[in-house]
């Protein structure tokens, strides 16, 4: 049944890519990133529980907590450039 | 009883699967970046919620279900934060729900 | 079944990679790379190397994607299109793939446990991992004592780096060298972080000491689950600059001053330098821990112990300095 | 295992291309670098690749692993060495693209060779 | 004394290894100069006895943290390791003491404790690379000398050497990884990274590819990183536009550890158990050395800023050192070994005269040093002297490495004589770059408008002339490189000395 989540989760990693590539602009491609995130977190969190070593759960946890700094980071660079040059950050990628 | 647990948690699992997939495609089908912000949102967190208390309900009580305790708590307190200010920065910076523009025209 | 599940995610990572490579939009390259970074931490994982998968995370997701926004801010966020030696890079890198894949054609075992690699040094490790120093993380036992020699390189080279872009970006630009002095007001209207979003930083607010707990749960539980100093340096770093993130450079700079990054840097490589030459005045060779204390293995225990604490100190104090030496500067 | 292991041997190699032909072909500062850490992170692959075993699991013993395999430490232990030298080149590398850009306003390779001739 | 004389390995390295933390925090004005060169020293008078214990016929071992050899790190101190050492302190001592006045004119007083920790860390890197007989463990101090070296060339005031720098990081970065590529692969094939554990158990694959790909990819990196021909094209710029003490540091020692690794390995390794290495390595090495010395030579002639003509130059040598080791014979691995000591004192000495002309002249082109001789007599004699030890006149260093160097091609017939006209030709090449320098500031007149400038600083000035005189004295007193040399050269060639 573990094989079913992580496929499923898998299957939507690989979409959050295609939304990545695909764009069109820079926040969907934020958007993809930080769904990517959760779904590694997912993907790790069931992969520990399959090969029977739960106590590698740290590095869920981990990576929920560096992902969301990774997108923060992000946001505030957009807020900055915005600020810098208001022209850049409204076109298109 | 550990049978209905097991039979629980297997149904929790499968049903996280399921919107784990469609917050999947939500964002990958619909039509601008607030509506994909939604799909993914929501379901995100559905989707999250219904693994991790399954994969719980199989660890039973130990660290592990404490450790993922926590990560569902890191989860649902990043993940809607995260889109709340990706929304905010992206209507700041003038990128309007599609409705919103003009016919013909793509804000996104 | 694993089988497809590491063929599935090297694709997606060799699709990332080109992604990388062939877009004009740096900030999209490095976007990007974070994906190619949680990728390959998975990947990692699934190969039985949670130690690495948790640095490559703490590293590719965190600290680098950070550290590439922050010289992104001060430089250009596109490319201007103009590929060099085209020709030539292809020709270069074909042979070298080549040559690479030259070599599988003589029957290397990957996998096998009879393969010379698992059988001469590596199984020495985990017999004897329990005997010399009782410890069950026999990765960080290798990484603290049996190649502690290595850490120390390894936290010396973390070392030059900080040195390197503290040197470097001492300098100021000819251009504004008497703009100097109005160049601090002006960083700090820059760098408020994101003061205005309420929910942002209520939750960060929140996560900041969670995020450097976990830190030190990280740091001190090294020997026993994944992790040890380098990534815990990586995860309090993080932390720390989370906080720079949500209140801005100033704030950050007040929790965490510049005399302490100093000293954490310093002091870090210093203290694992000791813990080598306390060895070695007790008797020991240089870095043998087993004359820490009366028990060779309780001497070991603790030389880990200090000597992570070395590592995380030095890398925590590097990161961040590298971290505000780059969010200080403005643009030109 | 054994087609798979050559699989993951080739990924290595095609990250290897990508990366070292980013190094080569870009004239952009800061996509060279991306790709130097790529070109490294492809070594990366190629150790943990060899310290795996089938059927193993990770180094680490614990009270609920009942499986007597593990998989080899000694090239995991190099990688963390050798991811943290990558981290910092990239970082080092940063540095000196900001004070170029700062010098010459430019990180576009041609452009910088361009302005000191003049 | 004797309990620490065990120690002397990893005191060689930990010394200016854990020297660096302390140095950061000294801010006092001049204290940091005062604490590298210190330190330096003390590095320099620790090489000097790990050498007595070695021309003593003692085996230098030492197991890092108590583990025995293939488990734990070994270090090791033999002939070559130890000429090398001699090298490398010896360099970063003489260069420190030219280089306070310098840094100071180029440097900010609040940067300063960072560059000579930079240089400290560079130091302890080369070092770390000498005694260390692990190969992963040489890749991790091979990092932290590369990151340290770059640090010193951007440390200038010239904005060029920025750009110079990020190429010389990006193919140092690339020679670096393709080394662990290799490095990776052997163990694949060997389960060890011992060297000497590694010099075993590479007999029984040596004959499968994967060895083979690894013997490339680890010549090549090294070759990179070595600046051997073709891969030069970081140096030139680097060397350039670096501080003008960096380049007297880096252009005696940077490239001639590279060179060590890259004999260590295939002599060592690869040499003695992979069929047809031989021919191979041969057939290899020997057109790319006889290129190096031709091409760089030449665009050394044609050149017109001297310290770039100075790198060209440095490229050239590294075509003799490659030469006498593409003979494979005793002779010539002695002659390469020399050559590497010899070429050291010759350029460091010619750059120490840059320095002193750094101190005083605007620039450094050919063109504007005209009549300096009148001027800076005693730097451009020190100039002269040493030139002629690079060209090799008898009585000098370089004389008995283009002894041995023309020796050794005796003894291959034929192909020996072609040799010796293209060691002549390189020779008389030289003749002619460093005359134009020579021409130039003796015999023109000096340029109008130009200020009258004064001799170098006394310090500079009695540093260079104590290398330019050391030139002599190897030259007339060859006993020690001679000696050190050829028992490096038996151990490459796996000869019990």
């Amino acid at each position: 049944m573990y094989y079913v989540v992580v496929i499923a989760t898998f299957a939507t990693m690989g979409l959050a890519l295609v939304r990545a590539l695909l764009g069109p602009s820079v926040y969907d491609r934020v958007l993809a990133v930080n769904m990517f995130g959760t779904k590694t977190v997912l993907v790790l969190i069931v992969i520990a529980f399959l090969y029977g070593r739960p106590d590698f759960l740290d590095l869920a946890m981990a990576y929920a907590l560096i992902n969301f700094v990774g997108v923060l980071a992000v946001l505030v660079f957009f807020r900055t450039r915005a600020q810098r040059e208001p022209t850049e950050t409204k076109g298109k990628d | 009883m550990s049978l209905l647990l097991d039979v629980f948690s297997w149904v929790l699992l499968s049903l996280g699967g399921v919107f784990v997939f469609i917050g999947g495609l939500g964002a990958v089908r619909m039509p601008d970046l607030y509506t994909r912000m939604h799909a993914a949102s929501l379901t995100d967190t559905i989707g999250s919620i219904l693994i991790i208390v399954g994969v719980m309900l199989q660890a039973g009580a130990s660290l592990a279900t404490l450790k993922l305790l926590m990560i569902l708590i890191f989860l649902l307190l990043t993940s809607p934060t995260a889109t709340n200010a990706l929304a905010s920065a992206a209507l700041i910076s003038g990128t309007l729900p599609k409705k919103a523009t003009p016919y013909g025209k793509d804000a996104s | 079944m694993t089988v497809f599940f590491g063929v599935f995610l090297l694709t997606l990572l060799l699709i990332v990679a080109i992604a990388m490579v062939r877009t004009d939009n740096l900030f999209v390259a490095v976007m990007l790379g974070g994906i190619f970074s949680l990728l390959m931490a998975t990947i990692f994982f699934l190969l039985d190397a949670p130690d690495v998968a948790l640095t490559e995370a703490a590293v590719g997701a965190g600290v680098s994607t950070v550290l590439y926004l922050a010289a992104l801010a001060l430089t250009a966020e596109r490319e201007k299109i103009h590929t060099v030696h085209q020709i030539k890079a292809l020709v270069v890198v074909t042979t070298t793939a080549l040559l690479v894949i030259f070599a599988t054609f003589d029957n290397v075992q990957f996998g096998d446990p009879t393969a010379p690699v698992h059988v001469h040094v590596g199984p020495w490790y985990l017999e004897n991992t329990q005997r010399y120093m009782d410890i069950p993380n026999v990765v960080t036992a290798i990484l603290g004592s049996f190649r502690g020699y290595d850490t120390l390189g390894e936290l010396f080279v973390v070392f030059t780096a900080g040195i390197g872009v503290l040197f470097l970006l001492g300098a100021r630009p000819k251009k504004d060298t008497e703009a100097a002095e109005t160049l601090i007001p002006q960083q700090s209207e820059t760098s408020e972080g994101l003061r205005n979003y309420l929910i942002p930083r209520l939750t960060g607010r929140l996560l900041v000491p969670i995020i450097l707990l976990f830190g030190l749960y990280v740091q001190f539980h090294g020997e026993y689950s994944p992790g040890g100093g380098f990534q815990a340096g990586a995860i309090i770093a993080t932390g720390i600059i989370l906080y720079a993130l949500l209140e801005g450079e100033a704030a950050a700079l007040r929790v965490v001053p510049q005399w302490m990054l100093m000293a954490l840097m310093a002091g870090g490589a210093l203290l694992y330098g000791m813990v080598g030459i306390v060895g070695m005045l007790l008797g020991g060779q240089f870095l043998d821990y087993s004359v820490l204390a009366d028990n060779p293995v309780v001497g070991q225990q603790v030389g880990i112990l200090l000597i992570e604490l070395g590592v995380g100190m030095t890398v925590s104090g590097v990161l961040l300095s590298i971290f505000h030496a780059f969010a200080a500067r403005d643009k030109y | 295992m054994d087609w798979l292991g050559v699989y993951y041997y080739w990924a290595f190699a095609a990250l290897l291309m990508i990366g070292f032909y980013a190094v080569i072909a870009k004239s952009n500062l800061i996509k060279k670098l991306i790709g130097l850490s790529m070109f490294q992170s492809a070594v990366f692959l190629l150790y943990i690749t060899m310290g795996k075993i089938d059927d193993g699991t990770a180094p680490i013993y614990h009270e609920g692993v009942s499986q007597q395999i593990f998989s080899n430490p000694l090239p995991q232990v190099l990688i963390l060495t050798a991811i943290v030298v990558g981290i910092s080149t990239v970082a080092l590398g940063l540095g000196i693209i900001v004070r170029i850009q700062e010098e010459y306003g430019s990180i576009e390779e041609h452009e910088i060779l361009g302005i000191d001739e003049r | 004394m004797s309990a620490w004389a065990q120690h002397l390995p990893a005191l060689q390295v930990g010394v200016p290894l854990l020297t660096t933390p302390i140095i950061v925090l000294l801010r006092p004005h001049g204290l940091a100069w005062a604490a590298a060169t210190l330190t330096s020293c003390f590095t320099f008078f620790i090489a000097v006895m790990l050498t007595l214990a070695v021309l003593d016929g003692q085996q230098v071992q030492y197991s890092m943290g108590g583990w025995p050899a293939p488990h734990g790190i070994a270090l090791s101190v033999d002939a070559f390791s130890a000429i090398l050492l001699l090298i490398v302190t010896g360099a970063s001592t003489v260069a420190l003491l030219a280089a306070r006045q310098i840094v100071n004119a180029e440097i900010e007083a609040s940067r300063q404790p960072l560059f000579y920790t930079a240089w400290l860390l560079a130091l302890a890197g080369f070092v770390g690379i000498l005694v260390s007989a692990d190969a992963f463990n040489i890749f991790v101090f091979m990092e932290i000398s590369s990151l340290a070296s770059y640090v010193l060339i951007a440390g200038g005031s010239d904005r060029r050497a920025l750009p110079a720098v990020f190429k010389y990081l990006v193919m140092g970065t690339i020679g670096a990884t393709f080394y662990l590529i290799g490095i990776g692969l052997i163990y694949l094939m060997t389960g060890t990274l011992n060297l000497a554990d590694m010099e075993v158990r590479i007999r029984e694959v040596s004959d499968q590819k994967p060895i083979l790909v690894a013997a490339g990819f680890i010549t090549i990196g090294l070759a990179l990183k070595a600046a051997v021909f073709p891969l030069h094209l970081w140096l030139p710029n680097a060397y350039t536009y670096a501080p003008v003490p960096v380049t007297v540091f880096l252009a005696a020692c940077s490239t001639k550890v590279s060179l060590y690794l890259l004999l260590r390995f295939d002599f060592f390794l690869f040499q003695p158990n992979l069929l047809n290495h031989n021919i191979q390595f041969s057939y290899f090495i020997m057109p790319l050395a006889i290129l190096a010395i031709l091409a760089a030579s030449s665009l050394a002639m044609i050149e017109r800023n001297l310290k770039r003509l100075l790198a060209y130059s440095s490229i050239a040598q590294v075509g003799y050192i490659l030469l006498g080791a593409s003979l494979v014979s005793l002779i010539g691995l002695t002659a390469s070994v020399i050559h590497m000591f010899n070429h050291a004192l010759a350029k460091a000495a010619l750059f120490l005269c840059v320095a002193c002309l750094a101190t005083r002249c605007v620039n450094l082109r050919i063109d504007s040093l005209r009549g300096v001789a009148k001027q800076m007599p005693w730097t451009m004699a020190a100039f002269l002297l040493a030139g002629l030890s690079l060209i090799g006149v008898p009585g000098t260093a370089g004389f008995i490495s283009k002894w041995y160097l023309i020796t050794a091609a005796l003894d291959e017939g034929l192909l020996g004589v072609g040799l010796i006209v293209v060691v002549a030709a390189g020779s008389l090449m030289a003749v002619y770059y460093l005359w134009r320098v020579i021409e130039v500031a003796y015999f023109d007149k000096t340029n109008e408008g130009t200020k009258i400038v004064g001799e170098a600083p006394l310090g500079i000035l009695v540093v260079c002339w104590l290398v330019v005189l050391s030139n002599y004295y190897f030259g007339l007193a060859p006993w020690l490189s001679t000696t050190l040399s050829s028992a490096a050269a038996q151990i490459l060639l796996g000869q019990v000395p």
